[in-house]
């Protein structure tokens, strides 16, 4: 029997409130086991661990159950208090009787009865703790970023400077996401591209970064250190080391009438294209769903105009493969569909439009060459009516696109775009429609009121009920103003829908891949809401950008440049230690029945003929599995598919669970 | 158990590291109330549980045991759930078959967000333990007092 | 000699159950068993039981003591009860010199309080058979069939129950029981020679056990027979179980949560932990398991009780071997 | 059928082909044959073939597949299926066996001629469908279907699945063979009944392992319920949750693998209907994962190391429930 301490925290009262701690400490203290029991208002505090420290000498202590919060929160304080004191880390056991008992129960008797129950239990476990040792794995210094947009090219940018190497993945020919379509950034009104081309070409140049555009990732294997990804390279045509972006190509291509994608299909653009002039690499791409040559064997006339030679037409998809110490998903957003909003025509009439296309509309590398123009007769407009939250904060979704979450980004968005209209086209009525205008930003709200007091923009509460495309081509839209409480009519010339955003189709399949979670909105899951915002719970994944959860242009920056950061600092170390609660296959018992290597999500079992001959027994050779510590994530599926119980999970072993069981049923 | 005549049953969760016990943990930090019947023991993930843990703690004197992990697809290990999934099945297939009342375990998957239906589950499956009464016919008469 | 007419049997059974638990054989679904006789029960007609009749002095689990935990204190607590007393009815003869086997192992020095405690409490009123089978090989250990001991030896004629008691228990037993009419000491002698007769004709009659006993150590314990005999034997406990002779047990501690139960059960020398010690196994191997089996029954058993074997030849190990394999192709194999 | 396959064993063994023999050996007796290793063409004198060589075979394989050279085996349609997850799991090596295939139409169980009355057995001699058993105290002429083993009446396959060679005609696959119909029977019972039914069944077990360590399935190097370190180890079922929890847990380590070859049933000195236990588990996961027969394929992959997405929820047992 192991010698026992047991050290029971007040928490303040938040545990004291509920639970006679002083009753627990002096009951946990006659069980057989234990030779120390004792109370303390803060246990986690300096002056608690310096308790936990004295005794683990003065009663040389061989296990030790802290009963406070849960484990989640200071399982790992009290671990380093506990290995500072010379005891093995993993002799430790947290009764957690904050959370699930002083928190949950009201009556003083019932929550000290159980958390004397917790307390036993954890005594109990904690006899057959083993001390363990956390291995080591080396770590592969280079990171991996999924995604070219700016959060996605922030966050390499800040790797590399940091000297680690890095590859960006981009699923576009281009690298520079959504940022390159906008036309001017909030609330400074600086040009999008101005500021993102710099940093896009930076990409280009740093030696540390290479950039796989018209990329995927294809398989994710490995863990924390020692990722080891495919990359598909998807076939251009086009051989990027040749091409020099001239452009001949694309001017030179017979097929005139492809949706230009940069345009969000406003636009045409050839088969062979470059995405847009700042495009990098500035390398041109074949369609392979629109190119003759590709499609129906003829042309070719491309190739015939490449003087760099650079057209190949055999070219294949290949698939690259590349090892990681870190992963950052960066992938971003996109407007969610809004075809099922029929009430704002969106379908029905070309002058209603999104915010995006709108951005579009304004830029001068845009449809109308940067002209604010219907897009149905190319009249300027006279009145032009913005709906907010088309698709955000809609509860019990009635069109089955809408979103419950807000897309945080309209509100400001539409504040520049009202201004930008009012200002280049003074002449232009300008109405907002919204449920609340919300502005939290430095200089946000500045920004907002400008509109309203300096610019005149008609901001009403209120939802938009109807628009309704009339015969002369103006739109009828039919509001409701919650502030005077009636309804308007407002015969417009353009509407502008703030579609809300969702996360990118590719972000779920990509989680599934990096065995992250993710919530119900497809956003990736934060290790912590709070105080982890930017990894993920899987180790080595980290997150950047709107792929966490919706957010501007310098949230996305900064939340970039903390995932870089984050990614540096696990970079920056030769090894990280494993978890070592990991499975373990005792060879005397295994049948090397594989049951075990078929539930094991990771691949960590391997198996092995070994010679097990004894002299009187003779000869015999069985095949056993051995667990790749390193690889082995610890879930504890091949302990129950073992049906001799080889297996064992070392932390949560089959005796130490059974041994809790035992004592909360006693 | 017994307490001043009245049955209090005693229940076991599992729950899984990564999902139900931060949910369970959610329910305290929300201040959410259940019984303190409930026990919870924390788990990596729920495909951990063997079924002879729940035997187990049937034998040892409880009355209901619950199991608690992400919901299926959410598993912090990809496919743990899954497999947990199949083997409760199998389980309580096998316990009702041997004629042990139905509802006396439980598997419920509580994410790390729903702290509120960690809590909800926990007073409802007290309920249900509470009205089958005292487990008999999966005791060890050993082990009582 | 007493005796009862066959009709009058429930009478009989009645009067001893109404002073003592009274046992006998009945017939269930799948052969007969030992069972509480309770009214309207029936004697079973089958040659012998499917499990032997030592579970009366010697069940398979019981428990010796208990050990109350109580914070740091430890309670010792003897969980010994007095046997009450009991009648076990239609013990067969090969079962009744089984209890002289067990009674040498179980009542020497040290007495073996819990074996001594059941064996004085309880009175076995053995039955002579009167149809053996071909499984039956008593008479291959001197068991005479037609005379079984026990502290009452009972004989079933066409129409009555005779009973001649052997011992003072068994004596008292019979005059308690005023319903008993006197009958002739060669009452039973016609039933006897028949069974005799019956028994002359059974095929395993004549095994020889001549090959076998104490001085037959070295040679038997090394025949090179062993290793194709246990070659496809389970390592079960079946034969051990349902054997009247085997006596092993093991001592295991269950830890209630609130203590320790201390209880003895059933042990077989076929299992891989029969032999474990700190060190490690003496026997690694099922051929080592399997011939310890059999030489002890065969060879070290009689070497310690002037030449009486470990057998007497109920034939329950022949019945219930999940591959058939059992002491009499033993003995013929290592003979041969 | 017995001599055919005795001069295959002989010439397999002579031309070196294999060089063991796994069969059956005569007894003492006409019923009581016991599986043998015959390692000489000579030896082969007292091989057997007959209507009680019931057991199976595969599982001996285990032991003699990690000697030196290649072993022949007469497979049973039975036998083949518990062979063939053996396979599966790794634990026998296709190319160090040689496997006859043999057909089967059922074997006599003995205890099924006790309750017809045969005791004092001098001899057996059957004939087709006639079994002629020699007494002591009388011949009895008994009809071999109603003496065939229990499992040989609900028998789900009179094919061998895996062989080299086959003796005689290979017989078909039996979907119609009823063998759950005493698992249903127990279904509709309600949970009271089914909780009787079943003390008295496992109340009977003496724990003498015969049903583990006959099962194919049950082959780990070291049992659960035989290692003080699994923390359930039992030698005896000291209370009624022992019987129960010994039982449950066997049924469920062989859940998904169990090929319902019905030996566990056979060889229970104590008749516990211990197969209803596994065929329980066979029928629940055929109705929520789909059809699965373990052993029919080698290298398939059984349920309880498999899922997909949509599997049912646990609860959908006590929809079933009380849906009856």
């Amino acid at each position: 029997m192991r010698r026992i301490g047991v050290f029971v925290c007040h928490c303040g009262t938040n545990i004291a409130g509920t639970v006679d701690v002083k009753t627990v400490a002096e009951t946990l203290g006659k069980e057989p086991a234990v030779v120390y029991a004792t109370d303390y208002p803060y246990m986690c505090s300096e002056a608690g661990q310096n308790i936990i420290k004295d005794a683990i000498k003065e009663y040389k202590l061989e296990g030790v159950v802290v009963c406070s919060c849960s484990p989640r929160m200071h399982e790992a304080t009290f671990r380093k208090a506990v290995s500072a004191a010379g005891l093995n880390p993993y002799l430790l056991e947290v009764a957690n009787i904050r959370e699930q008992c002083s928190w949950i129960h009201k009556d003083m008797e019932a929550g000290t009865a159980k958390a004397i129950v917790l307390g036993r239990a954890a005594i109990a476990k904690v006899q057959l703790n083993a001390p363990l040792i956390a291995g080591e794995s080396p770590v592969v210094k280079r990171a991996l970023v999924i995604g070219g947009g700016i959060a996605g090219i922030q966050t390499a940018l800040d790797i590399a400077d940091a000297g680690y190497p890095v590859d960006i993945v981009e699923k576009e020919p281009t690298i520079g996401g959504k940022m390159t379509q906008i036309d001017k950034t909030f609330p400074t009104l600086d040009c999008s591209s101005c500021i993102l081309t710099p940093k896009m070409v930076e990409c280009a140049q740093n030696e540390n970064i290479t950039i796989y555009s018209y990329s995927e990732v294809e398989a994710v294997t490995g863990f924390v250190g020692n990722f080891s990804v495919k990359i598909r390279r998807k076939a251009r045509f086009v051989d990027e080391n040749k091409c020099t972006g001239c452009g001949v190509c694309t001017e030179k291509c017979p097929v005139k009438n492809v949706p230009d994608e940069y345009n969000l299909g406003l636009s045409n653009r050839h088969a062979a294209y470059i995405p847009f002039a700042q495009a990098i690499p500035n390398v041109a791409v074949l369609d392979k769903n629109r190119c003759i040559k590709l499609t129906k064997g003829k042309c070719g006339l491309c190739s015939t105009v490449c003087s760099a030679g650079a057209i190949d037409y055999e070219q294949k998809e290949t698939i690259v493969e590349e090892k990681y110490g870190a992963i950052v998903a960066a992938t971003g957003y996109n407007p969610i569909k809004i075809d099922g909003y029929d009430e704002f025509a969106y379908s029905q009439s070309k002058d209603v439009v999104t915010s995006l296309e709108f951005e579009r509309i304004l830029k001068a590398d845009g449809p109308t060459d940067g002209h604010l123009q219907r897009l149905s007769d190319g009249k300027q407009p006279k009145t032009i009516v913005f709906v907010q939250c088309v698709g955000s904060r809609e509860s019990g979704s009635s069109h089955g696109c809408g979103k419950e979450y807000c897309s945080k980004i309209c509100c400001m968005y539409t504040a520049k775009h009202a201004m930008l209209c009012r200002e280049k086209y003074p002449d232009t009525d300008v109405y907002v429609f919204y449920i609340d205008v919300r502005t939290p930003g430095k200089n946000y709200d500045e920004f907002y009121r400008r509109a309203v007091e300096q610019y005149g923009v008609h901001y009403i509460k209120g939802m938009v009920g109807k628009v309704a495309p009339q015969a002369d081509g103006s739109l009828m839209v039919q509001a409701s103003d919650l502030i005077s409480n009636e309804q308007l009519h407002v015969k417009a010339d353009m509407v502008v829908l703030a579609a809300a955003i969702e996360p990118d189709k590719s972000a779920r399949p990509l989680a599934t891949m990096l065995t992250a979670s993710m919530d119900t909105n497809d956003f990736f899951t934060e290790a912590h809401a709070k105080l982890r915002p930017v990894e993920s719970p899987t180790a080595g994944v980290f997150l950047s950008g709107v792929c966490q959860g919706p957010k501007d242009i310098p949230e996305t920056v900064a939340q970039a440049g903390a995932a870089a950061s984050k990614v540096i600092g696990l970079l920056a170390k030769d090894k990280l230690s494993c978890n070592p609660c990991v499975a373990h296959s005792n060879e005397m018992m295994c049948n090397g029945c594989s049951s075990c290597a078929n539930v094991c999500p990771y691949g960590a079992i391997t198996y092995a003929d070994k010679d097990f001959s004894r002299r009187q027994d003779g000869s015999m050779i069985r095949r056993v599995a051995s667990v790749n510590e390193a690889v082995c994530q610890g879930c504890g599926a091949c302990t129950v598919a073992c049906p001799s119980g080889a297996m064992d999970l070392k932390g949560f072993s089959t005796s130490q669970i059974m041994a809790e069981v035992d004592a909360i049923c006693k | 158990m017994q307490v001043n005549n009245e049955f209090r049953p005693k229940i076991v969760a599992f729950c899984c590291n990564w999902c139900s016990y931060a949910g369970a943990d959610l329910a305290g930090t929300n201040r959410a109330n259940y019984p303190a019947d409930v026990k919870i023991i924390r788990v990596p993930c729920s495909c951990r549980v063997n079924p002879m843990f729940i035997l187990r703690a049937f034998q040892r004197g409880a009355d209901g045991v619950i199991l608690c992990g992400c919901h299926p697809g959410d598993c912090h290990y990809t496919t743990g759930n899954y497999y947990a999934r199949r083997r409760m099945t199998m389980l309580f297939s096998m316990l009702s078959y041997l004629g042990i009342e139905k509802g006396r375990t439980r598997v419920e998957w509580v994410s790390a967000a729903e702290g509120a239906k960690f809590a909800a589950t926990m007073n409802e499956f007290v309920e249900t333990i509470t009205a089958l009464g005292e487990n008999k016919r999966l005791e060890d008469l050993r082990c009582k007092k | 000699m007493k005796k009862i007419a066959l009709t009058k049997l429930d009478e009989l059974f009645a009067a001893i159950a109404a002073s003592k638990s009274l046992y006998l054989p009945v017939d269930t679904e799948k052969g007969a068993k030992y069972t509480a006789w309770t009214e309207g029960a029936k004697l079973s007609e089958a040659t012998n039981t499917v499990r032997s009749a030592k579970d009366f002095f010697f069940p398979q689990v019981e428990d010796m003591a208990s050990f109350k935990v109580e914070g740091k204190k430890i309670e010792v607590i003897d969980t010994r009860k007095e046997a009450e007393d009991f009648v076990v009815f239609g013990v067969r003869a090969c079962d009744a010199k089984s209890f002289e086997i067990l009674d040498s192992v179980y009542l020497v020095d040290p007495v073996d309080s819990y074996y001594a405690s059941r064996r004085e409490h309880g009175v076995v009123m053995t039955l002579a058979c009167s149809r053996p089978t071909e499984t039956c090989f008593c008479k291959a250990f001197g068991i005479d069939a037609a005379e079984p001991a026990g502290d009452i030896s009972c004989w079933k004629t066409e129409d009555s129950l005779l009973l001649k008691a052997n011992t003072e228990k068994g004596q008292a037993l019979l005059d308690s029981l005023s319903m008993l009419e006197d009958a002739e000491d060669t009452a039973a002698d016609a039933v006897k020679a028949a069974t005799r007769e019956i028994v002359e004709k059974l095929p395993l009659s004549n095994l020889s056990t001549d090959a076998f006993g104490g001085d037959k150590l070295s040679a038997l314990f090394d025949s090179d027979k062993w290793e194709s005999l246990s070659e496809s034997c389970l390592a079960c406990g079946t034969c051990t179980f349902v054997c009247p002779t085997c006596q092993c047990y093991d001592i295991r501690d269950y830890d209630t949560g609130h203590g320790v139960k201390r209880f003895r059960c059933w042990d077989s020398c076929m299992y891989s932990d029969f032999t474990l010690c700190a060190h490690g196994n003496t026997r690694t191997t099922q051929m080592q398991r399997f011939r310890q089996r059999f030489m002890h029954k065969l060879v070290y058993y009689p070497a310690n009780n002037n030449g009486v074997f470990g057998c007497v030849g109920c034939g329950r190990c022949m019945r219930s071997c999940p591959i058939s394999m059992n002491i009499v192709k033993v003995m013929k194999t290592l003979e041969g | 059928m017995q001599e055919v396959m005795k001069k295959r064993a002989s010439e397999l063994l002579a031309d070196g082909t294999v060089v063991r023999v796994l069969g059956w050996k005569n007894g003492e007796f006409a019923y009581d044959p016991t599986p043998a290793v015959f390692q000489t063409v000579e030896s082969l004198e007292a091989f057997v073939y007959n209507d009680f060589c019931a057991s199976n075979l595969s599982k001996y394989l285990i032991k003699f597949l990690r000697q030196e050279g290649k072993t022949l085996v007469f497979l049973k349609p039975c036998d083949s299926y518990s062979f063939n997850q053996l396979l599966t799991e790794h634990r026998v090596i296709r190319e160090n066996v040689y496997i006859i295939g043999v057909p089967c139409d059922g074997k006599v169980a003995e205890d099924k001629l006790r309750e017809k009355g045969a005791e004092g057995i001098l001899g057996i001699e059957t004939e087709g469908d006639q079994i002629k058993v020699k007494t002591l105290y009388g011949d009895l002429d008994l009809n071999k279907k109603e003496c065939l083993g229990e499992r040989c009446l609900s028998c789900k396959s009179h094919q061998v699945v895996v062989f080299d060679e086959m003796l005689g005609e290979n017989g078909e696959e039996n979907p119609d063979c009823g063998r759950f119909d005493m698992v249903e029977k127990l279904e509709a019972m309600t949970p009271e009944q089914r909780f009787e039914f079943w003390r008295g069944e496992l109340s009977k077990c003496i724990r003498c392992n015969a049903c583990r360590n006959i099962c194919p399935a049950c082959s780990c190097e070291k049992c659960v319920f035989d290692n003080p370190a699994s923390g359930i180890s039992q030698k005896a079922a000291a209370d009624s949750f022992e019987e129960n929890m010994f039982h449950i847990i066997r049924a469920f380590h062989v859940a998904g693998r169990c090929t319902d070859c019905g030996e566990c049933s056979r060889v229970c000195p104590q008749h516990i209907l211990l197969h209803l236990l596994n065929r329980k588990f066979i029928k629940e996961m055929n109705e929520c994962y789909g059809e699965y027969q373990a052993g029919a394929e080698a290298g398939s992959r059984a349920p309880l190391v498999n899922f997909t997405m949509d599997d049912c929820e646990p609860s959908i047992i006590y929809t079933k429930e009380a849906g009856k």
